[in-house]
């Protein structure tokens, strides 16, 4: 099973001279194994990619399932009752989110993973799942422009009204920015 | 027939923040106010937005170590742990016995400094102006001991991956035994003082009331959570460090108030004490930095890491390419999710309620804007 | 009546003394609580401005002064310069029936009781219309406030004052203490003097009652648009009332000149006196503001209206029955303590046993963690990179 | 009204107890030996020229990036008394972005930055911030004078060692190389002993 292995991406990625890349291989120790074992129960075939490293299991799924794949997670033999963290990863073609799930019952950790075109990135929202959802999506929507079709308001959380631009996303310039 | 009065009724948008002596720094809060009572908050933040998770892609593993002493700058050594470890873990280093110790030993006593500040600013919010002394007075020591050991105060820089920049000086042991006499008086002073005095029980009993399945779904974590009776500490969750080798109790709350989430800081800064006379007693000799080859370069990979921060449970999701800066770091600020649940919290009390309850959350600025 | 030259010049003369005393009184208020605060909390409280910090209050005055006076411009200019007079000219006038000894008093008036009261309820106005005319949502919060609590805690001031009245039999103050020669009225009635103090303090607006210029909630409230001299007169004219409240307190409770020495002492000495029971109570409430937190606005009016209302009518009708029937004066003492001891049950029963009660249980029933057994402590013996390392363990 | 007295008797009992405040500017507080104040670039009595070289790691390694400097040949080394073939020209550090954090002095080689115990440098003029050679010098040498400093690799920086080491090498290889010739000669005395 292979990491996101950048050097794959397509050419625009800037090219990369030095070292070459060592990438981690991904063991899961016991307890990561019954999780992703019960993860993969849950998921089923939706699954399009999982793995895991130490007791953290991970799989991807398609951005259209994920609320399903979310809910199930929550009511069902898992009981994922918090959204520990919610974050995105630009990977420059595309858009990466990671959803950290966890469980306070049986005390599991799970983390899906959802690719979004990098043009108009857009997820379906799980305020109505984790309420902690709402502020993490405004903050993805603010600093990656990541749509969510469901959320109540996405009014910018961390930046001011009329910025425009992501600063979160790589493209963006660091330090030619002129504030006025 | 009685004619009803005509004017139509119109709540009052009252604007607390984000210069405010009870927001604890840039928070701005609007309250629309029937009267004295709160109909509904909206919280507005990002004042204190530096876009760390930004510059910590364009920075080397070893000055990111300086950005984490900035993001939560009331507990530093408890942030710095918390990338280091997730450092460790993409570097796949283990730091030596001795510097885990130290770690854990100095991470603790930052715990309990921070909590004194709740203790000393949440009376101030109260309207009690003694307290606040009494726990500067305790934190004052225990910056001395952070001074004597890390050479900073505050923002330490003290932690590497894979170790600790530098061994403690020959007199921590003696040093640190002294202090968590001193501490332990202190902190039983200002909770004499303050933990059931009537106004305090008054204005705190019952007073921003959040259960456990709410609070969870809002993503609490830390007190301000185990104040609603969830036992959810990443400390005997998902044991890190030296955590595993010390006997220690988590106290939790029962009904979700104010005075739940205010006592249980005060219960953790007792156990707190207790878990480093235990280190102490555990201190091994030894290294303090892994051995071997020079840490800069990690192979590419996605790690989780979370640590038991005084607010909650601080993440660090790290993404590397396995170049010599992280391409991803994104962090679960504790006081960022915290903050979520206080509109739930705040409809519907009082204005001097508003104030109780965001102080009782015990948010840090520097930690929700990032 | 004719008022002849000499008269309007001893009359003058008379008031700018008491001007001065009130004045003074007022700025030693100020360092007094800034040093003893300080000293309650473990620190010098101010030392810089002349010995001791003598000089800061004089230090503060010169720099409030000079400080450019701000008005915001939707204000009511005219109302909002108004407020400040009409909070201070009260707390300066009641000083008039004030007697200081047996015969230094501007106009020793046979109603001086009546005349405090009725004087003293007019700095409520003054409040709400700083509130109001300087047209600010804090300010008219703070506004509101300030009537709401003043108005509530105004009725159990009077109906105390109106008990030592019928007690001392006279509401004027010199006969108040002389019928305090023996047994001063804290000893008859105790019960009384605690109401008394708790509504000074809620009149005052000190610590556990300062809500209506609360710095967390409503940020100085009515005052928070005033700056420079304005806001002096605030200041001072609330120093003003609290030196106002310790020394009614001395003259109705602690016996004025007269108590310990029964005999006239000579005129210092029993100013002296007085003026020391006044900074007693002054100390105590300073003591009180330096350990309470504040209380809640519909926990204070619940206070006003269910605990302190009730009882000073008690007390009141308790007084009258004594004095018509001619018991003893010790059984108001005892009705008083007897009462005293209620609320302090009711409230331990209600409030305080079950908050102990919940924090034995929460240290008591926390999750326990267990250690694990530490795997032997193995020394890595190879050398260290960064630093030289010495295995000096305690 | 119990634990409200409790409290009372708490605070009273302040007044019998001396306060715990250091009145600034007359009493200043020890600063401990490990405080990292503002850097200090430390000075190599044996050679008399400060022990930096002008390598810019530190430059390029802080995260504030608040150092520039300048270096040039060192006339010293040509006249061989320092084994430092360059020296710092120039060396500027601006205060105000400066963060303590003390990783110049880790990544340094050459023992030539420390965190001194300086903290009060407010100054009037607006460029006060920027601490030039000189100001950095004087820092150094004033926490030199102070702490027990010892550089951590004596044998590779200070002047006079690595001095004393190449004249010891030196003299080896001479030695070894006259020791060379001798045996060369007597080899070629055997062989002209043999042939003839």
């Amino acid at each position: 099973m292979t990491a996101q292995d950048p050097q794959a991406a397509p050419a625009e990625k800037p090219v990369r001279h030095g070292p070459p890349i060592v990438i981690a291989e991904e063991v899961l120790n016991e307890r990561g194994e019954e999780t992703a074992a019960q993860l993969a129960r849950t998921l089923g075939p939706l699954a399009l990619e999982s793995a895991g490293r130490e007791d953290n299991p991970w799989a991807r799924v398609d951005a259209k399932e994920l609320h399903a794949v979310a809910k199930e997670c929550r009511d069902g033999e898992m009981g994922m009752d918090m959204l520990n963290l919610m974050l995105a990863v630009d990977w420059i073609d595309r858009i990466q989110m990671i959803y950290v799930l966890y469980s306070t019952t049986n005390n599991r950790k799970v983390i899906l993973k959802a690719d979004l075109p990098a043009d108009a990135p857009a997820i379906d929202s799980l305020s109505d799942l984790w309420e902690a959802a709402t502020w993490y999506e405004r903050e993805a929507h603010d600093l990656f422009g990541v749509d969510f079709p469901g959320n109540r308001d996405m009014s910018p959380l961390l930046l001011y009204e009329g910025f425009e631009g992501h600063p979160g996303l790589k493209s963006y310039p660091l330090n030619d920015y002129e504030e006025w | 027939m009685t004619n009803e009065p005509q004017f139509d009724h119109v709540d009052m948008m009252l604007n607390m923040g984000p210069q405010h002596p009870a927001t604890h720094g840039v928070f701005r809060m609007v309250l629309t106010v029937d009267g004295e009572r709160v109909v509904d908050v909206t919280p507005h933040i990002g004042y204190l937005h530096r876009g760390t998770e930004r510059l910590a892609e364009v920075e080397t593993y070893g000055q990111v170590i300086t950005l984490f002493d900035r993001v939560d700058y009331i507990s530093n050594l408890n942030n710095e742990l918390a990338f280091v470890r997730a450092g460790e873990k993409i570097m796949e280093v283990e730091a030596p016995e001795r510097a885990q110790y130290i770690r854990v030993i100095l991470a603790e006593l930052n715990r309990v400094a921070s909590h004194l500040l709740f203790i000393g600013t949440y009376a101030i919010d109260l309207g009690g102006m003694t307290p606040v002394m009494y726990c500067f007075r305790e934190r004052e020591r225990i910056e001395n001991l952070f001074e004597h050991v890390t050479g900073a105060r505050m923002m330490h820089n003290y932690m590497r991956i894979g170790g600790v920049k530098s061994d403690v000086p020959d007199d921590f042991v003696p040093w640190v035994r002294r202090l968590i006499g001193e501490v332990r008086m202190g902190v039983e002073e200002s909770d004499k003082l303050l933990s059931t005095n009537e106004v305090f029980l008054a204005r705190t009993q019952g007073v921003g009331v959040i259960d456990g399945p709410t609070a969870v779904s809002c993503g609490l974590s830390g007190p301000s959570l185990r104040g609603s009776g969830v036992a959810y500490d990443v400390r005997k969750d998902d044991p890190y460090e030296i955590y595993p080798y010390l006997n220690y109790k988590i106290p939790l709350g029962e009904n979700g108030d104010c005075w739940d989430r205010y006592y249980l800081r005060v219960l953790e800064c007792y156990e707190s004490l207790n878990m480093i006379e235990q280190c102490l007693d555990q201190f091994p000799a030894g290294p303090i930095m892994a051995a071997g080859r020079r840490i800069a370069r990690p192979p590419a990979g996605e790690v989780f890491a979370h640590s038991e921060n005084p607010r909650g449970d601080l993440g660090v999701y790290l993404v590397s390419d396995g170049s010599d800066k992280p391409y991803r770091v994104k962090i679960r600020p504790p006081s960022f999710c915290n903050l979520v649940g206080l509109a739930t919290m705040t409809r519907g009390a009082y204005i001097a309620d508003a104030v109780a309850i965001l102080g009782s959350l015990d948010i840090v600025l520097g930690e929700v804007d990032r | 009546m004719n008022v002849t030259l000499s008269d309007a010049i001893k009359l003058t003369m008379q008031l700018f003394a008491l001007l001065n005393v009130a004045a003074f009184g007022a700025i030693s208020l100020v360092w007094l609580e800034r040093r003893f605060l300080g000293r309650l909390q473990g620190r010098p409280g101010p030392n810089r401005v002349g010995p001791l910090g003598l000089l800061q209050p004089i230090a503060d005055a010169i720099k409030l002064m000079s400080k450019e006076d701000v008005a915001p411009g939707t204000s009511q200019r005219l109302l909002f310069y108004a407020a400040p007079i009409l909070v201070f000219v009260p707390s300066f006038v009641v000083w008039l029936t004030f007697p200081l000894a047996r015969d230094v008093v501007v106009r020793n008036l046979d109603m001086g009781l009546f005349f405090f009261v009725a004087i003293s309820v007019l700095s409520i106005v003054g409040l709400v219309l700083a509130g109001w005319s300087s047209n600010s949502k804090y300010a008219i919060l703070g506004g509101f406030r300030a009537a709401a609590q003043l108005v509530s805690y105004e009725i159990p001031i009077i109906t105390m004052i109106l008990v030592i009245g019928m007690l001392s039999d006279s509401l004027d103050f010199v006969k108040v203490v002389d019928a305090q020669a023996t047994v001063p009225f804290i000893a008859v009635v105790p019960l009384a003097f605690v109401i008394f103090l708790i509504a000074g303090l809620a009149e005052v607006g000190r610590t556990p009652f300062d809500i209506y210029f609360a710095e967390s909630e409503v940020v100085g409230g009515p005052f928070v648009e005033y700056s420079g001299a304005h806001w002096a007169i605030f200041f001072l004219a609330e120093y003003v009332n609290t030196f106002v409240v310790g020394i009614l307190g001395a003259l109705l409770f602690l016996g004025g000149w007269r108590w310990p020495f029964g005999a006239d002492l000579p005129q210092i000495a029993s100013v002296a006196l007085l003026m020391g029971k006044a900074y007693f109570i002054v100390l105590i409430i300073f003591w009180i503001r330096a350990t309470y937190p504040r209380m809640r606005i519909d926990q204070l009016m619940a206070m006003a209206w269910k605990w302190l209302i009730p009882l000073s009518f008690v007390l009141f009708l308790v007084a009258a029955f004594q004095l018509k029937f001619e018991w003893p004066w010790w059984v108001l003492t005892i009705l008083s303590l007897g009462v005293l001891v209620v609320p302090v049950v009711v409230q331990s029963r209600k409030q305080r046993n079950p908050a102990l009660a919940l924090a034995v249980r929460y240290s008591a029933n926390a999750v326990i963690v267990h250690a694990k057994p530490r795997p032997a402590a193995v020394i890595v013996d190879d050398v260290v990179a960064t630093s030289a390392v010495e295995g000096t363990s305690a | 009204m119990i634990s409200g007295l409790k409290g009372m008797m708490v605070t009273l009992r302040w007044l019998g107890k001396k306060n715990i405040t250091a009145n600034y500017p007359e009493e200043h507080l020890p600063v401990q030996e490990r405080f990292m104040g503002f850097p200090g670039l430390l000075w190599d009595e044996t050679a008399e020229e400060p022990f930096c070289t002008g390598c810019m790691v530190c430059v390029r390694e802080c995260p504030t990036q608040c150092m520039t400097a300048i270096m040039h040949d060192n006339p010293k080394a040509v006249e061989g008394k320092s084994h430092r073939r360059k020296i710092i020209e120039t060396f500027e550090i601006n205060l105000n972005r400066c963060i303590l954090c003390g990783i110049c002095v880790d990544v340094c080689n050459f023992d030539a930055i420390a965190m001194s115990h300086e903290h009060e440098l407010a100054s009037f003029a607006r460029t006060g911030a920027r601490a030039d050679l000189g100001l950095l010098l004087e820092q150094g040498r004033k926490y030199q004078a102070e702490t027990s400093w010892a550089p951590k690799g004596p044998d590779r920086n200070v002047a006079s060692v690595v001095l004393a080491k190449r004249a010891a090498a030196e003299a080896a290889k001479a030695a070894a190389a006259a020791e060379e010739k001798t045996s060369a000669e007597t080899a070629v005395e055997n062989t002209e002993g043999s042939e003839s």
